[in-house]
Order: structure tokens, then C-alpha cells, then sequence
């Protein structure tokens, strides 16, 4: 066990942060900005041609496909060195690197690898997914949107919900019906869409936060090309894992607690500052001891990738606690400070970022796994007991109620 | 002993609920939000019309002259539908401490006004950081004149009246203040809670009267408190059997893996955990509402224990009422939200957990110990 | 709502404590006695003849049965006189009253009644109750103890665990399966049994807790004569049903908490006690806002039952939330007091008491209806949700794996 | 970066905990039960002639010179199987306070002793009702004799040793004793854990040989009771562990309701949290044991983050394990009881959550605030 760098990671770390060092200032935001999304768009791409330009482009994609062929010790270097700037990081960014490389890799043929891959890494093309629809959330197997062949497209007709950033996306990863005789996994299908496609119509979805970074997309007689399916007819289900069994390595923010242990002492308090009460003591201190253990756990789980071990449903682990971390914490941190919490009179920064953090917390414990899925995926991943009893095992899509 | 409503009680919660369940839906809610109104207006005349501002109010003041547990179902009411009217504020509040503090004039002038909806008031007690309510405020009253920064105030900005919570000759006092005058500044915040709007209020020499009984009397304030946690906390309970019905209903409804969401035990198990604490909270919201009104000497505990135990299920019913309703619950066109943000406006308006840990222990029967 | 009594309810307490002021002093165990099994099973018996002969036997139970046909008031204001003294009331005279003779009066024969009913309201014939196996706890209907008839008698065989007090018992209640053929629910058949037929063997059960008050109950060819079955073959799960579903008002205790309260106030700390940390006086606070919750929810609960109404799976609230309560603030009163609740030095009662509630706590978490078989009901009996998917469900049980 | 154990570490466990798994049954726990035994000698035996007690003690005292992560994976072992053994109180409190705080010639007298099992040592830290750690020990030491009454020390009755937590010349300091002389009472107490024994010791003038290097450090004997608060959690990782798998493999076999009992939502996300809660605190443990070599000025954050997370995972986990059980579980015949009693153990001896929550903000980096 060492918490320190080998001799070889610290020779990359230092190449890293040297690189940084001269190309990073010039794209880093203005503390506090807001920009527009197009801006950020923007600014998103042209950062990501920059680490394309100096080969941090996919640090983990296979050096085949064009990325580095980097280890995941390398990605954690580089990661933890290039938060050190304020840079423009979209999912419009993350969703192409992250879920459409891997599964075009892996699924797709060597006419899209090429179509789509470096592009990707230059950032010329950004990507949203559009897998789920109203009635297919955690049970994603559920999809209802249509695609039936004709000549050589597919005819593409329903609705997606939770693609964030569509409108300002040049891609989508789709998953489809395709074989609606078939049991629910078995009739999808995946696809690769032109989100400038004839057909597609994007609303944003008004959130509880006040923000619409998410929208909903309609699909009416969308014709996707043959050419753009992803793996053959059927084949939907596995794109789909390989989507989502990618590396969630990185759930998780540290320092949250002891942002909070500061928001605290800096909360006046009979003679004294909040943090100096038990009580609160106690709550940030438990609070902290269990932020530190996702540390050291995710430092588990990166040793396990870096040796070729796949930590399967471990990583649910880390986004469950996450999430419910940063609902009791940001709750309780608003309580903590008192009235001011619920309209703050001056220094407003801090608590708007736990409203922020309080009203995300409930999207983070829904998304990409819902606590619940998750519990079930542990239970029945790691400790080897029984899946749920289906009512929809084995029968017909079309003839499930 | 009996310990249920009596028919006029439930009477009275379910003309509260009808009207406020038909002119209080959530897509009203809605509209208020998108239009950024301060309150719902329309709703608080008809209420005032059914005279349910004045319920406790002496009759003798123009008010129903009814008692502290008779609020309180009218309280759940208000919860249940996250209804945006000054009830709290004006009502539980400002009301009651003219009830309690005020000169046979000052309680003339404004119980009446009160009672009829006519004039709302709100209490300012908190002063930003410093706390909900400051052991030595930095509000001063002196010849009849009040200076200083009360922050925040909920629904100042509809109150023509501030009951001001301030320092008077060195001792905790009230002042009653109108904030119509150019000597009052009101800044509105920006809150979390998109249906109770809060204000900071500046005073530069403003005229303001004492509620003499109040000078001083610091045991007196500490009831007050308490009898605001009565009500708020009755409040939480309505709040909180909204959101175990809403997210009931919802996972009847919806089906997911072939089965109903409802059918299975990590949902079934959670909401009958809320259910279970939000039973037990009504049954000590009862309790205090008798205990307010028939054994004043019960009181402390009793408002303490319902603070503690409202809130928890409230806390815990709107959370998982989202998490039940998954993605949709996250929009805003569901109606997890309006519960959401509320609860932390009543958890955090009724002052830390802290204080009322500290109250109940301290006044546990056969304990001789100290507040700390 | 009126907590205090009404008249009558004041006048009836009046007679109740003029009643137990002279017949209780005589009956009072010595403070912190442990008395031998038969001793205390003798003095159970005789103030239970005491309480007969002066009417209140049996308050709830109807004059037509020879009980006292009272309110459930009457037995609340019974029930809290009573506890002032410290009386002997063992689940061998409890089991009777509250379990054998509800079931007797509404499935027995006349007969029946004639014989079981006044001896039990005596104090004459104490019960246990034979209900439990190894494979059949929460699924009670799980019941494989076999009752063959034979002539004008039945042949029972099996194995019954956790009956409490069988080895002072005069008479058992017991549940068996008379027809296998059946559907679980349907071939179970109710008898009463002297525990002195030939046949039976009780074994104690060794506890965590270092008691025996359980046993095992062994039944080999023990012959049950007809006139000893309580309603009609098959009749069974009915009769458990009236057993269970009997009044269960009156689980938890009061004062807990303020004993905790005391007991931390007991324990020195920097100069003050403990009951002076802001952490220690927040667990115990809310946990005093819970116990006062219950009385209060309880005596919901009563006004309820006192107009008629059936409180149902409201009452399992009671249970389910004392058990956890218990074990959690038991667990946390040994933390408060620290390293001399290990191994107390002196003082040692109140410590003992909390070693005995952390360890009973863990059988009230399970008996009368585990957490997990209470949320069940509640949320399916109270809320309306569905019932659990079962897999039993209309198979014969000799054909269940 | 790596994570993990080291290879000659995994084996490290894997030897103890088939030996452990040999001789440490339950079955043989019961036995030790019934006799009334204070600890499992020839198990203690087996475990010398291995070398584990000697793991962390440097080779020139006979020891193997191993380091605070192995003496880790041996705790968590010993933790498991729940082993009557003084490990803890011999060697991660004993031997460890005679090696950082005894000259050459205590640490020659006494290391190779305990190293190979012969001598068993103990910490008197405790004073009753007065904590853990008394700010100022009532037990004084002058002139070379001790005086005063430690309550409870664990494994007293078989140990020789004790390192006594007293005052010397007004100041904290830990003292050296031999318990066999007839100036020390020792009293066995009624305690709560059946396989680990308490005592109170009442020394009179008993003979005592200070550690000098303890006499006004409060910092080292906090350092102290950092590192015994680093074993004591993987102990208690140890036994959560073991309860996860215990809870699961018996609702595997179970059957209710026509199902598995592991089939059911509510056992599986019970155990699912559990084991997040377990190895969460593993993780926390790994650091701490690697802090505790490696990064010093780290470890009070990690010792106090250790012991929470720890304590937690293992009091869910004990409880729980029991709750999966239903009846059987709560039988002497059934395994659940060792490790409901011993995490209370474990829970208590490691000091009040308090305790480690002053110790953790007032050392998290970047915070400047004063220990409560």
C-alpha cells in the first residue's frame, strides 16, 4: 500500500503539471462567470483540442482507437491536476469521451470508428445521450420509441427524456425498439443519430432547480441511415452495458465537508461559532469520516482497474453515498447556519451553493442508478443473492401490460 | 379521556381542506411561482371570509375566540397544501404576541384588523447570523423610536405590520411597527422557498409602540416560541401526510420491471417508516395543541417534543416522496418541490434542533438541570 | 380531547385505587427479589384469584363469559393503578386471559367455556401458547406439526419453539396442520392441550440473554381428545387470527427515557455530566419526543378501540417503533456512560437494566411480528399497497419445496 | 498509487484467519463460555508460536519488526472470529505504550516477553464512571509506589503486566506494574462481553517503574490512543464483516413465504448498506494503518475518521445480523450474540464519538479551532 506516486507516476504527474502550467491559464473561466451555453460550448471544444493537441485527449481510450492508451492511475493524475484550473468541462464534452467512444469502439465498425473517434477526441463533435423516456427510467429495458427498418434507414418514432444539453449537441447515442415480439431486452436496438435530423425536437425540461440543462426529445419519422446503427438489430441491450458499465470512478467531490466544517465556524454562535457545538461537531465529523472512507474506497477501486480487475457493482457504492452524503449534509449545513440560510442577507455565495446542493442531491440519488437499483445491484453483484421476482421475465414486449 | 378531534374540529379541518384543496391546487401553486407572486391573494380573502385568520382571536376582538388545538388543524391545512398565505406569520404570530403582550389599546387596534384578513402582520425576531432569535438584540427601541436590521422576515413584504423583536433599555423586547413609512426599508431576499417570500428590514427611527407586558419578560418569549412551534409543527404534520399519499399514489400508478412500483418492499418499507412518523408526530402535535390551551405548565415539553418530531417527518417525507417519484419528481410540473422547500422554511423558521433539545430536557419532569 | 378522566372514568379510578390500596400491599413482591419459577408462578396464581374475587378479572372480557364486560378505559385505568404496585403478572396468567380465552369464547363450544374459562379467570389453570416451529415464525401458516385423527382423538406430532413459561403451564394453545393437501392457510387446525399429556417434552431454550424463560416443545404421538379442538378442522388460521389480532395496546413503556436522562445526569463529565453535552441531551431529546409520541399515539389508539372502531395495523406502530427504540437508546445510555457500563464498578442495577434491554431488544425486534412483517402491514393494511409476490400462494402445502 | 495490501499482507491474513478459523469456532466459543474461561490459552499459544503477537515489535526485541497495517490485518482476524485473546489489550495498548514511551532497559525487560506470548500485558486507562481517560488520573504515583483504582481493565485476570494510566508530580504519565504481587486487588467484574473479562485493580503502594518519556507528553498518549483506536476499528471491521456474511448466508438458506429470505428487499438492502458501511470503513482503515507509518502528522484526522466510520458499520451490522436471524438468532446456540456483545466492547473501550469528533475538526488541515 502507498498513498505515494511511483517514480513513473511522479515523472508523469511532472509532465502533466508542466503541460498544464503553459496551456491551461489561457483556457481557464472567470471565477464566478455565468456564461451563455453557446459560449461554453464553445469553450468546452476548444479546450478539449487543446488536449487532443498535446495527446491528453482519452487518456484511457486504446492508443488503436487514437487515445492514449493510458492507465487509470494516469487518468487519476491527470485529473487531479487539471481540477486544479477552472476549465470549461461539459457533458456535451463527457458524454462523447466517456459513453459514445467506448461502445463505438466496441460495437461499431471500423467505417464509424473512423467517422466519429477523432472528431470526438478535437472536440468537433459533442454528443448527448437519448436513452431514457417516461416510462423507461430505471427499468431502461422498457423503451417504448420505435425504429422500423425501411430500404435502408430506419424510421424512428417516440420519446426521450433526460438528455442533457441536446440543444447543443452535433450527436446522439440512441437505444430503440426495434422488435417489439420480442421479451423487453431483446428487441432494442442501438444507434448513432444527427441531432440535426429532420424530425427531432428538443424542449427543455424545467427542473426543480429553476435550471433546464436537461430536455426532452421527440422523435417524428426520424430517418437514421442503416449506416448509423451501432452493433446489429437486437444488439441494443449489450451496447447499453458496455454504455453504462463504463468507469464510475469519479463520483464523488471531496472537500464538501470541510466547506461545510468552514461555513460552521463562520456561523456565530452564543459566544462562540457553530462548529464549536457538539452536536455539530459530531455530525460534520461523521459526515467527514465517511467523505474520507469514498476517498480511500475509490483509491481501492482505481488500484483494481489498474490491475486489470473489474470492481463491477463496488463502484454503485460510491454514487449511493454520494448522493444521500450531500442531501443530509447540505440540509443540515443550512440549519447549522439558521434563518439566514433560508434568505441570506450578505454573503450569499456559500448558501446558494447549499441550496444548489440540496435540490441536486435528490437528481443525484435518481440518476444513473437510483438509490434503490443500486442497493438491489450490490446486494445481488457482490453478495451473491437472489435478483427481484419479474413479472416481465420471458414474455413478449408487446404483450406486457 | 378521549383523545380525538372533536366533530367541530374535524369540521373545521375539512372546510379548510376543501377550500384550500380546490383554490390552493399545486398548478395554482405553479402560476403563483411563475408570476413571482408574494402571496395567493384571492385564496387568504377567502379564508379571512370563512374567518379562519381569527379562529383563536378573542371574540371580544372581532375573532372566533376558538383555542390553540383548533389552530393547529387549521395550521395542517395550510401545510398539507403549501398554501401561500400569511397564516404563520400573521396569525401564529403577530397575533398572538399582541394577544399576549399588548395593551387593551394596541390589542383593539390591530386584533380586529387581523381577525378579518384586513391587515397582515408578520414578527421579526431574527437577526441574520446572529440567529433566530438573538440573546441580546442589536435592535434597539428608545423613545419610541426603533433603529437596526431584522433579517430574515417572512412575508414582510405583504405585512403592513411588524411585530419587532428588539432591545429596550437593555431588556428583550416586542414593538409593534408599521412598514408602510418611509423610515422603513424592505429589501426583499432571495429565498429558498419560492412561496414565502422573506425580507430584510432596515429601521432608521422608526416609530414604533411597545408591547409593554413583553419588556423583560423573557419566560414569556420562550412561550411564544413555543406556541409558534405548536402550530408550525402541525404545519409539518400536513406537509408531511401530503407527501406520504402523493408518493403512495404515485407508485400505485406506476409500473416498472412488470410490477407495480408500489409492490415493492424498499418503497412499501420507506413509506410506512414516514407514515409511522408522521402518526407519531400528529399524536404529539395533539398533544401540545391541548396541552397550550389546558396545561400551560406542559407546554415546553410538549412544543419541544413536536418541533423534534414534526420535523423529522417531515424532513424524511419530502425527501422521499421525490426520491419515490424518481425522475419526474425533479421537474418542476410534478409537486414533490413545493414540499421540498418548504420543509426547510419551517425546520430552519423554528429555530435549531439545539434549542429545543435544550428546552425539553430542561423541563422534563423530576430534572433540576441547567439550560446550556 | 380531554386527557383528563371524565367523571365516571374519576369515579371508577377512585374505586379501583380504594380496591388496590387494600388487597395489592399483600401481594407486592419484595423490591429486587428473584424468586425460584414455582414461587413466582404461585404468587401470579393467587393475585389473580385475589383480582377475581374482587371483579376485576378479565375487565375487557364480556359478562356473558363471566369477565367483567368493561371499556377499555375501565382496563387502562386499571392497568395504570395496578402497576403502582409491584404485583406478579407472568405471561403464564397473561397468555390465558389475553390469548386462550378470547380464541375459546369466540370458536368454542359451550362446553368449552364452562371448563377453561372461570378456572383461567382464577388464576387456576395457566396457559402457554404452542404457535411457533423452527421453519414457521413470521410465516406462521408454515406450521408442519401434524395432527392425524384417530378414533375420537387426534395423534400430534412435532416441534413448537419459543412457548414461554411451558414448564409451569397447565394447559397450551396450539396450531397444527391437519390436512397437508391443503393450501397452507386452509389445513391448519386449533386445539387446546394439557401439557401434562403423555407425549410431550419441554426443553428449555438457552437465550443470549443467559435465561431459559422459552422452551422447545416436543410432541410425540400425544393424543389430543376431539372434544379439546377448538372450532373445526381447518378452522385454524381463523382462531390464530383472534389470538393475534387481540388487543396490542399496550407495548412500550414510558419513563424510559427520562431514566436514560438520569442516568447520563449520573455520569460525570469535564466538570459537569453528561446530560450537559449538546450531542447526549439531542439523542435523548428525540428520543423523548418519539416515547411521548407513542403515549399520545396510543392513546389514540384507545379512543379509537373505546368508540368501536379496530385499530388494526395502526397498532403494529407501537411495537415496531418501541423495539428499535430500545435497542438504540439502550446501546447509546451505555456510550454515554462509557467504559464502567462495560464492567460497572458500583452502582451496578441501572447498568444491568440496560444490558438487559440492549440484549431484549433484539427479541422484541423479532417476536409478535418482526420490523420488516409490521411494515408490511402497515404499508399494505394502512396505505393500500400490494402485497408481497408470493410464491405459496394456492399450492397444496405437502407439494411447497 | 496502490491501494491495496501488500502480498506478504494477504498472506498475513490468510494465516491468521485459518488458524482463527481452526481453533476459534463458535463452537469453541460457547465452550469457553460455559467454563466460565477468561481467554482461550492454547489458542493464545497457537498464535505465539506464529509470531502475531510479536508482529509490530521490533526484531531487536524479538519480534518481527512489522509494521502498524500488518498489526491491522491481524486485528481485523482477531475481530472475525471474535478470539478470547488479549491481543489488544497485550499488545496494541502494552507493548505498544512500553515501546514508544520505556527506556532501553524496560523495553529489554518486557517486549521480548510479550512478543512471544509468555508475559500477557494490559492498559489501565479507565477510571470508572469517570471516563475513559480522566483529564486528571485519581491514581498517583510517587516514589516508585502507586496507589488508587482503575475500573475496568480489560484481560487483567490473566495479565502479569500493567501499564497504569496515573498522575506523577501533578502530570499525566503511564506507570509499569506487576500484578502478581500482593499489593494489588484484583476484582473481576460482572461485565457484558462473555469473552472478554474486566477487572477492577486497586493498587496500595504497589512497586511501579514510571515510562518516563509518558510523564507530561499528552500528546504522545493521545498519539496513543490514536493507534489503539486504528486496531480496535479493523477489529471491528473484522466483525462487521463476518456479520454481513453470517446474515447472508442464512437468509440464503431460509425459506418464508415460498421464498428465500434473501429474496426479499428488505434483507437485501438492509445487508447491501451494511456492507457499503464496512467496507467504506475498511477503506478508512486502510488509511489509517498506512498513516500511522507512513504520514504521522495525519493520523489523528485518520484515527478519529477510522473509529467513527468503524463503530457505526459494526453496531448496523451486529444488530442487524441478529435482526436477519429472527428467533434462532436470538439462542446461545446461534453465532450472533459474540459480536452483539463484543461491539459494544469495541464501541465503548474506543472512547465517546465525541471524543474523536473534537479530535477530527480540531485536526482537519486548514481549521484553526480549539479541541471543545
Amino acid at each position: 500500500m502507498d498513498f505515494n506516486d511511483t517514480p513513473e507516476e511522479a515523472e508523469f504527474r511532472a509532465e502533466v503539471k508542466a503541460w498544464l502550467a503553459k496551456h491551461a491559464p489561457g483556457h481557464e473561466l472567470p471565477p464566478g462567470a455565468t456564461l451563455d451555453d453557446a459560449d461554453e460550448v464553445a469553450r468546452g471544444k476548444a479546450w478539449q483540442r487543446e488536449l487532443y493537441d498535446g495527446g491528453y485527449a482519452g487518456i484511457l481510450l486504446s492508443k488503436s482507437l487514437g487515445g492514449r492508451g493510458g492507465t487509470i492511475v494516469e487518468a487519476v493524475v491527470f485529473d487531479e491536476e487539471e481540477k486544479k484550473y477552472n476549465l470549461p468541462k461539459g457533458p456535451y464534452i463527457g458524454i462523447g469521451l466517456g459513453m459514445a467512444l467506448p461502445v463505438i469502439g466496441k460495437h461499431g465498425t471500423d467505417e464509424q470508428i473512423k467517422k466519429f473517434v477523432e472528431p470526438t477526441l478535437k472536440g468537433e463533435l459533442t454528443w448527448c445521450q437519448l436513452f431514457s423516456e417516461p416510462a423507461a427510467g430505471s427499468d431502461l429495458a422498457a423503451v417504448r420509441t420505435r425504429a422500423v427498418k425501411e430500404g435502408d434507414a430506419y424510421v424512428v418514432n417516440g420519446q426521450k427524456v433526460w438528455s442533457s444539453w441536446a440543444h447543443h449537441s452535433d450527436w446522439g447515442i440512441l437505444v430503440v425498439r426495434t422488435d417489439p415480439k420480442a421479451v423487453k431486452h431483446k428487441g432494442l436496438t442501438f444507434f448513432v443519430v444527427d441531432m440535426k435530423s429532420p424530425g427531432i425536437e428538443i424542449r427543455p425540461i424545467r427542473q426543480i432547480s429553476g435550471a433546464s440543462d436537461f430536455n426532452e426529445t421527440f422523435l417524428s419519422d426520424v430517418r437514421i441511415p442503416e449506416g448509423d446503427r451501432i452493433g446489429a438489430e437486437g444488439e441494443g441491450w449489450a451496447c447499453c452495458m458496455t454504455v453504462l458499465m463504463g468507469e464510475r470512478l469519479n463520483q464523488g467531490e471531496e472537500g464538501r465537508i470541510e466547506a461545510l466544517m468552514q461555513y460552521a465556524a463562520d456561523t456565530p454562535m452564543e459566544g462562540a461559532t457553530a462548529l464549536d457545538d457538539p452536536a455539530v461537531r459530531l455530525s460534520l465529523a461523521t459526515a467527514y469520516a465517511e467523505e474520507r472512507a469514498a476517498k480511500y474506497f475509490q483509491a481501492r477501486l482505481r488500484t483494481m482497474v489498474s490491475r486489470g480487475e473489474n470492481p463491477g457493482a463496488l463502484a454503485a457504492m460510491m454514487k449511493l453515498t454520494y448522493a444521500s452524503r450531500l442531501q443530509q449534509t447540505s440540509g443540515l449545513a443550512m440549519e447549522i447556519r439558521g434563518m439566514d440560510a433560508l434568505a441570506p442577507h450578505e454573503d450569499v455565495i456559500p448558501t446558494r451553493q447549499l441550496w444548489h446542493d440540496y435540490i441536486w442531491s435528490t437528481a443525484l440519488r435518481i440518476a444513473g442508478g437510483a438509490d434503490e437499483v443500486l442497493r438491489n445491484q450490490i446486494s445481488e453483484r457482490v453478495l451473491g443473492m437472489p435478483g427481484e421476482m419479474r413479472a416481465d421475465k420471458g414474455v413478449p414486449f408487446d404483450e406486457l401490460k | 379521556m378521549n383523545f380525538d378531534l372533536a366533530e367541530e374540529q374535524k369540521m373545521l379541518a375539512e372546510q379548510a381542506r376543501g377550500l384550500l384543496g380546490k383554490q390552493s391546487s399545486p398548478d395554482r401553486l405553479r402560476e403563483l411561482i411563475d408570476a413571482g407572486a408574494e402571496w395567493d391573494e384571492p385564496l387568504w380573502a377567502s379564508l379571512s371570509e370563512l374567518g379562519f385568520p381569527g379562529a383563536r382571536i378573542p371574540e371580544e376582538y372581532g375573532g372566533l375566540g376558538l383555542g390553540d388545538l383548533d389552530l393547529g388543524v387549521i395550521s395542517e391545512e395550510v401545510g398539507r397544501a403549501v398554501a401561500a398565505v400569511p397564516f404563520y406569520a400573521s396569525i401564529v404570530c403577530a397575533a398572538d404576541a399582541i394577544q399576549r403582550f399588548g395593551s387593551d389599546e394596541q390589542k383593539e387596534a390591530w386584533l380586529p384588523r387581523l381577525a378579518c384578513g384586513e391587515v397582515v402582520g408578520t414578527l421579526a425576531h431574527a437577526e441574520g447570523r446572529q440567529g433566530w432569535w438573538p440573546k441580546s438584540s442589536s435592535v434597539s427601541c428608545r423613545a419610541g423610536k426603533l433603529s437596526g436590521v431584522k433579517t430574515p422576515v417572512g412575508d414582510a413584504g405583504i405585512a403592513s405590520l411588524a411585530v419587532v423583536y428588539c432591545a429596550y433599555e437593555g431588556k428583550p423586547a416586542l414593538a409593534l411597527v408599521e412598514l408602510d413609512g418611509e423610515t422603513v426599508e424592505r429589501r426583499k431576499l432571495d429565498g429558498f422557498d419560492q412561496l414565502r417570500a422573506h425580507y430584510a428590514l432596515t429601521f432608521k427611527d422608526t416609530p414604533a409602540s411597545l408591547l409593554e407586558a413583553s419588556v423583560g419578560d423573557e419566560d414569556g418569549l420562550r412561550t411564544l416560541t413555543d406556541r409558534m412551534s405548536v402550530q408550525a409543527s402541525f404545519e409539518a404534520v400536513g406537509g408531511a401526510e401530503a407527501c406520504v399519499y402523493m408518493a403512495r399514489d404515485y407508485a400505485m400508478d406506476r409500473q416498472i420491471f412488470g410490477r407495480s412500483l408500489a409492490s415493492y418492499q424498499a418503497i412499501k418499507h420507506k413509506l410506512a417508516d414516514i407514515l409511522v412518523a408522521t402518526e407519531f408526530a400528529r399524536s404529539n402535535a395533539f398533544f401540545a395543541g391541548w396541552a397550550s390551551d389546558n396545561a400551560p405548565a406542559e407546554l415546553a415539553v410538549a412544543a419541544a417534543a413536536v418541533r423534534l418530531s414534526a420535523i423529522n417527518a417531515y424532513e424524511q417525507a419530502a425527501r422521499e416522496n421525490l426520491q419515490v417519484h424518481g425522475g419526474i419528481g425533479y421537474t418542476f410540473e410534478a409537486d414533490c418541490h413545493f414540499h421540498y422547500r418548504r420543509e426547510r422554511t419551517l425546520a430552519i423558521t423554528l429555530g435549531p434542533r439545539q434549542y429545543w433539545a435544550d428546552r425539553l430536557v430542561t423541563h422534563v419532569p423530576g430534572k433540576q438541570m441547567e439550560t446550556a
